[in-house]
C-alpha cells in the first residue's frame, strides 16, 4: 500500500508507547505540542533517514497547538506517520492533523473521561469500601489493559493510512457528535449519582407534625432536583457570567461551610 | 492517633513521585485515589483504612476530570490526604475527605501554575525544533515532567510528615459544624466539575441527553453507571446510523441533481 | 352534622362570583378546586375539610381541561360541593367528590348554554366595530361576563345554603352501592377528558409519544408528572432539533439544485 | 427599530394585563374575538391618534373567529401592534394573526394546561391531604407568576416585531409539533395516573383458592391496562362516532352505579 | 411413582399425532408444550402436574423459534416428556424439563432429517406440475405431513410407554449434580435460539433496540414482556412515520430537481 | 374493480383455510412450495375454468421457492389471485411474489414469533403454575383467534389486489424495518428474562467474609450480564464461525452439566 515502507511494525508499537509522553511538557500556549512532537522523533528519523532540514520542518509542524485525548492519540500519529512515508504535501499533513486532534479529543473524552472512569471507580470502590484488596487490582488492570490498547490504536491508524482518510474526514463530524451523546447523557447520569446535598431543616406546618423540607418538598418535587439545579447554577456562572472554575470551587466551599453552620445541609 | 514516621514520610514522597509522573502524563491512572490511598494505606501499614479512603475519595473524585485541559482538584493529594488524615487522627474517612480538600486544591493550583508557567519554554522548543536539535528537545520535555514530579515529592512529604502534628491539633480543635461543612462540600464540590463538562458539551440540541441520563439514574436503581453508559450508546448508535443514512441519502440526491446539470 | 349558616351561604355566593370570573377569564386559576374549597372551608370554619377535599379534587379534576374551547365538569361547583357535602353531612371527602358531580355537572352545562348563546352578541359587538364604539363595546364585554358572574353567585348560594338540608336527607337515604357509585364514577371521568383530549392531538404518528407517557407513568414511581414531562421534554427537543436540521439541509440541497440549474 | 413608536413600554405592559380579558365574550361563534379586540383597543386607540376610520378597520378585523392560549396571547397581541404601527397592509397582518393563533394554542394548551397544571395540582395537592396550608399558598403562588409572565410575553411579541415573524411562520409547524409530543406524553402519563378502575370481582379457580380479577389477571396483562383501555374507547366514541362529550360523561356517570351496584367497582 | 398403562400410552401417542400434525402446520398452536403438557396430564388422570409442568416448559420455550425455517428443540417432546417424567418418577417439574431436554432433541432432528429429505418429493411435485396433475400433487403433500404425523406418534408411545420403566432407573441411578446439570442447561438452551434469531436480524443499525429491550426488562419488574413490547411499537413506529416522512420530502425534492432540469 | 370476478367471497374465505397446508411439503429446497401451491389450486381451477394448460403454468411459477409466514401467507395468496383474475402477465405476478413473501415473514415472524408467544406464553404460563386451567384455555382461545384472522388477511389481500400494490412495495422496506426493530426489541426483552445463569461460586476475599461472584461481582457490574454475554457469544458463533446450532446446543448442554459437576453453576 505504501511506496516506501521505511517504518516497521516495531517502529509502530514503539510509537504507541512513547505517544504516552503526549503530555510531557503540557501548557496553556500549545497545549500538547511539545510531547507531540517528542513521541513523532524517532520515527521521522527513520523515516527522513536523518535529513536535518525535513526533520525541522516536520517538527515545526508538529510545535504547532494540538490538544487531544492521550489514550487515541496514537491513532493520529500513526495516521500522520503514513502520510510522511508517502510524502504527502506538508500542508495536507498539518491540514488532517488540525481537522482530527479536535474530534479525537471528543470522542476519547466521551469515552474515557466520562464514561469508562465513573463505570470503573463505581464498580471497584464498591469492593474497596468493602475493605476488599479486589477493589483497586481490578481498577489497575482494567486500565492497564487501556494503556495496551494505545498500541493497537497506534497501528490501525498506521495502516488505515490514507485509504481511511475520506470516510474519516466526512465522519468526523457524525462520529463525535455520537460521541457527544454518549457522554452528555452520561454526565447527566454522573449529576443525580455523584452530587450530593441533603437539606436538614424542615418546618413546623402545623401544631403536631412538622414536615422536611428534603423529604416532603424537594423528594416530592423532583429527586435529585437539588444536584442538577447546582450543576446548571455552576454551568450558568462559568458560561454566562464567564467566572473562573477556582472562584466556583471555593464559592462552593465557603457556602458548604456556611450552611452547615447554619445546619441547613 | 498514629505517628508517621521519617521512613513512611520518605517512601509517601516517593510514591507520590511515581504517580505525580503517572498524572502529568496520563499514562497508567495510577493517580486515581483508589490507588493512591491503597498504597498509602500499604506504606502507613493500614491497608484497611487506605481502602475504605480510597473507595470513598474515588467515588467523589470521578467526576471531577481535566478533559479539555481543565484543571480539577487534584486527585493525587486528596488520596493521599484522605488516608493519612484517617490514619493519624483516627477520624472516619468520609470527614477525612473534607479535610483533604484544601490540599487538594492547592496542588491544583501549582498545577495551573505549571500549566501557564511551561508555556514559556515553548519558544526554547521552537528554536530546537528549527535546529532539529533532537537532543535539546527531550531533556526539555524530561526537564519539565521532572519539575512537576519533583514537586509533588516535596508537597506530599511536607503535608504528610512534616505537617503531621499541626494538622492533629488543627482537627481536634475544629467544631463539628466546620468538619461537617468539610464533608458537605465534598460531596457538592462534584457539581462544579460537572458545570465545567456542560460549558464545553451542553449545546441546545444534547439536552435531551442530559435529561434523559439524569432521569434514568434518578428514578432506576443500579450499582453503578453502566446502564446509563448503555442507554447513552444505545442514542449515539442510533443518532450515528440515522446521520449517515442521511448524509447517504443527500449525496444521492445531490449526485442526481448534478447529474441532471449536466 | 354541621349547618350553614346564611351569612356563610352569601359568603360563599360572593367567593363563586369572584372565582366565578376568574374561571370565565381563566386569569389567576384561582377557580381550581384546590383553591376554591380552601376558601370555602374557611368560610365554613372547617379549613381543614377544605385543604383534604381541595387535595382530592383538585388530583380529580386536573386532568379534566377546556383546551380547544370544550367545557369539561365545572371545578369551581365540584370544589365548593364537595367541601359542603363533607362539612354537613359529615361524609368523607372521598365520598363527597361523587356526590358534588351532578352540581358540577349542572354548572357545566349553563357554561355550555352561555357559551352558545352569546353568540348573538357577536352581531352587536361587529355593529359596534364598524362605528368603532368604543365605550359601547367594552360595556358588551363587561356584560357577558357579569351575567356568568351573576350566575355563579347564585347556583352556588342555592345548591350550598337553600339545598342543605334536602342534600343532607338525600344523603343520608342513598344506598351504600350509589354512594361507592359516585365515587367510582369520580375516579373513571378524566378518562373522559383525556378522550377529549387525545381526539384534538393523536395523530398516529404521535402514538409512540403516548406509549411512552403511559408507560413511563405505569411503571416508574414518582410522586407527581414531572419525571413524565420531562421525558415529553426531551423527546420534543430531541424532534425540534432534528426537523429544524432538516429544514436546513433541505432547504440547502434546494439552493444548491437550483444554483446547478443555471 | 420602528419609524413610529406610538406605543411606550408602559403600553405594552398595559396590553399585557388587558390581554386577561380574552375570554370575557367567550362563544361558540367567534370564541375569543370579542376580547381579543377588546383588549388591543386601548393600544389601537393610541396608534391611530383616535382615527375612526382606522379603529373601525382594525376592529373589524379583530372581530374575526380567534381561539388561542390566554396566557400567550399576548405575545401575538404585540407582534400585531407592532405591525400596526409600521401600518403594514390590514390583510397582511390579518393573514398573521389567523398564521399563528392555532399553533400557540397548541404549544399553550400542552404547556399550560395539559403539563403545568397536573403538576402543580400533584406537588400541592399532596400537600394538602396532609392538611397543610402550604399546598393552596403553593398552588397560588405559580399562577401568580405564570400570570406575571403574560406581561413577558407580551413585550417580547412587541419587541420581536417583524424580524422574527420569518422565523417564527417556518419553525410555527415544528413547534407546535413540539408541543404536541410534550402535550402527548404527559397525556399517557395522566391516563395512567389520574383514572382509576379498581375491579373488585374474583373467579373461583379452584377448591382452596380464588384469583382476583384485578389483581391476577388485569395486572399480570398490564397494569393501568383499563385505564388506558377507558380513554381510547372514548376516543373511539368521540372520533368516530361523533358522540358527545356530555353523553360520554353521563354514560360513564351511570356505567359506574350500574357496576358499583353489581359489585363489579 | 406411577406406571402408565398401555391404553394411556396410546391416548398419548394419538395425541401427539395430531399435535403433530398442528406443529407441523403451525396451524392452531396446539403443538406448545402449555397444551401439550395439559392434555398429557389428563390422559395420565394428573392435570395438576400437567398444569405445573405446562407452565414451566412453555416459558422455558417461548423463546425456542422456528423462525426463518430453523428448527429449535422438539416443543411437543419437551412437553410430553416433562409430564411423564415428573409423573412417573414423581421428581420435580424443574427437574423433569432437564431430562426431558434429549428427547426434545432427538425429535429436533428427526425433524430436521424430514426437512432435508422431503427435498427429494419436490421432483415429483414438478412433473405433477407440469401435468397440472392436482390429484397427484394433493396426495404427495398429505403423504409428507402423514409422515410426520406418524413418526410423532411412534416416538411418543415409545418415549413413554415403553420406555417408562428404563426412565426410573435412569433417573434414580442418576447423581444429583448430573439432574441439577439438566436443569441448568434448560435455563441456558434458550441462549442459543435467540443467537439463531440475532443471526438473522442484528444488522448494526437495530443494536440500540436489543439494548433497549435488554436494558428495560432488566431494570423494570413486570409479569410478561408487554411493556418491553409496547417500547418496541413505540420506537418502530417512530421509526416508521420519521422514514415515510422523509422518502416523501425526498421524493419532493427529487421531483423538484428534475423540474428544475426541465 | 375486477373484469371478471371468478371468485366468489366464499372461495376467498375457503382460500385462507388452505392456506393452513402451506408447510404440508416443508423442506430444505423449496421450503413452503408445495404447501404453497396446494393452497392454491382450487381458486386458480376456478380462475382457468380448469384449463390444463394455464394451471400447470400457474403450478409451476407457484413451485419456485418461497418461505413466509404461515399466519400472513394468506394475504399474499389473495394478492396473486387477484392479480391472476386479471390475467396479469406471469413474470409480473411471480415478480411480485418474489418481492413480497420476505418482508411479510421479517413482519409475521416478528408480531406472531418474537412478540405475541412470549407475551401470551408467560400471561397463561403464570396461570397454569398456579395451577389454573384459565391458562392453557386462555392461550388456546388467543391463538384461535389468531388462526381466524388468516381468513381476514386473506380477504383483505384480495381486495386490495393491485390498487394497494404500488404502495405495498413502496412501503415493504420501511415497513419490515419497522417490523425487525419490533422484534430485536422484543429480544432485548426475551434474552433479559428467559436466559437463567446463576454463578454458586464465591471467593473468600478476607478472613471473616466472602464474596458471591453471582451477588457482589456480576449483578453489580450489571444484572444479566452473562444471559446477553452468552447470547452474544452464541451470536458470534453462529455468524463468524458459522457452528451449526445443533453443535451449540449440545455444548450447552454438555458444559452445564460440567459446570453444574464442577459446582459453579
Ligand atoms: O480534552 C482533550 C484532552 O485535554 C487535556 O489534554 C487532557 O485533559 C486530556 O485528558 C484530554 O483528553
Ligand atoms: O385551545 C385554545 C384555548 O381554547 C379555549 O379558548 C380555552 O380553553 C383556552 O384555555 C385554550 O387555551
Ligand atoms: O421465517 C419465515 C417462516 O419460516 C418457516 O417457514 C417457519 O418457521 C415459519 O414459522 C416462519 O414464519
Amino acid at each position: 500500500m505504501k511506496e516506501s515502507n521505511a517504518l516497521s511494525a516495531k517502529d509502530i508499537t514503539k510509537l504507541g508507547l512513547y505517544s504516552s509522553f503526549l503530555q510531557a511538557s503540557f501548557n496553556y500556549e500549545r497545549m500538547q505540542a511539545g510531547g507531540f512532537t517528542l513521541a513523532m522523533l524517532p520515527a521521522l528519523h527513520k523515516i527522513f533517514h536523518g535529513d536535518k532540514q525535513k526533520i525541522a520542518e516536520a517538527m515545526k509542524d508538529n510545535m504547532e497547538f494540538i490538544n487531544t485525548h492521550p489514550n487515541l492519540v496514537g491513532f493520529l500519529m500513526g495516521l500522520l506517520l503514513s502520510l510522511e512515508e508517502n510524502n504527502e504535501d506538508r500542508s495536507l499533513i498539518k491540514g488532517i492533523k488540525v481537522a482530527l486532534f479536535g474530534p479525537l479529543a471528543g470522542i476519547g473524552d466521551a469515552i474515557f473521561w466520562f464514561t469508562l472512569l465513573p463505570i470503573v471507580a463505581g464498580i471497584s470502590a464498591s469492593f474497596a469500601l468493602q475493605g476488599s484488596i479486589i477493589g483497586p487490582i481490578l481498577f489497575f488492570a482494567v486500565y492497564l489493559v487501556v494503556f495496551g490498547l494505545r498500541i493497537v490504536w497506534t497501528h490501525l491508524g498506521y495502516n488505515l493510512g490514507t485509504k481511511a482518510l475520506e470516510r474519516l474526514k466526512d465522519n468526523s463530524r457524525i462520529i463525535s457528535k455520537a460521541a457527544t451523546i454518549l457522554g452528555v447523557t452520561v454526565i447527566g447520569g454522573l449529576v443525580a449519582s455523584y452530587i450530593h446535598i441533603e437539606v436538614l431543616s424542615t418546618i413546623a406546618i402545623n401544631a403536631e407534625h412538622s414536615v422536611s423540607i428534603q423529604k416532603d418538598f424537594f423528594n416530592k418535587i423532583f429527586p435529585n432536583i437539588l444536584p442538577m439545579s447546582y450543576a446548571l447554577f455552576m454551568l450558568y456562572l462559568l458560561k454566562k457570567k464567564q467566572i473562573s472554575p477556582s472562584i466556583l470551587i471555593l464559592g462552593t466551599f465557603l457556602a458548604a461551610i456556611a450552611l452547615s453552620f447554619l445546619g441547613v445541609l | 492517633m498514629h505517628e508517621i514516621t521519617l521512613i513512611q514520610g520518605l517512601e509517601l514522597a516517593v510514591m507520590a513521585i511515581i504517580v505525580g509522573i503517572d498524572f502529568w502524563l496520563e499514562g497508567l491512572f495510577l493517580f486515581r485515589p483508589i490507588i493512591v490511598c491503597t498504597v498509602t494505606g500499604i506504606i502507613l501499614g493500614d491497608i484497611n483504612t487506605g481502602l475504605i479512603a480510597g473507595g470513598l475519595t474515588e467515588l467523589a473524585f470521578a467526576g471531577l476530570t481535566p478533559a479539555g485541559g481543565t484543571q480539577p482538584p487534584n486527585p493525587i493529594l486528596a488520596g493521599v490526604m484522605t488516608t493519612v488524615i484517617a490514619f493519624t487522627t483516627g477520624i472516619e474517612a468520609t470527614t477525612a475527605i473534607g479535610l483533604a480538600l484544601p490540599f487538594s486544591f492547592l496542588m491544583q493550583y501549582i498545577i495551573l501554575f505549571y500549566y501557564s508557567s511551561f508555556s514559556f519554554f515553548m519558544a526554547k522548543a521552537d528554536t530546537y525544533a528549527e535546529e532539529a536539535n533532537v537532543n535539546a528537545f527531550i531533556r526539555l520535555n524530561i526537564l519539565t515532567t521532572a519539575i512537576v514530579a519533583l514537586t509533588y515529592g516535596i508537597v506530599v512529604f511536607f503535608s504528610t510528615y512534616v505537617a503531621q502534628n499541626a494538622m492533629q491539633e488543627l482537627v481536634q480543635s475544629m467544631p463539628t459544624w466546620l468538619i461537617h461543612g468539610f464533608e458537605i462540600a465534598g460531596g457538592i464540590l462534584p457539581g462544579v466539575g460537572f458545570g465545567m463538562l456542560l460549558k464545553v458539551m451542553l449545546k441546545m440540541q444534547y439536552i435531551p441527553y442530559l435529561i434523559i441520563g439524569f432521569l434514568f439514574a434518578s428514578f432506576i436503581p443500579f450499582s453503578n453507571l453502566l446502564p446509563v453508559a448503555l442507554v447513552g450508546t444505545a442514542l449515539a448508535m442510533y443518532e450515528y446510523f440515522r446521520d449517515k443514512a442521511q448524509m447517504a441519502s443527500q449525496t444521492a440526491i445531490g449526485g442526481g441533481g448534478s447529474n441532471e446539470g449536466i
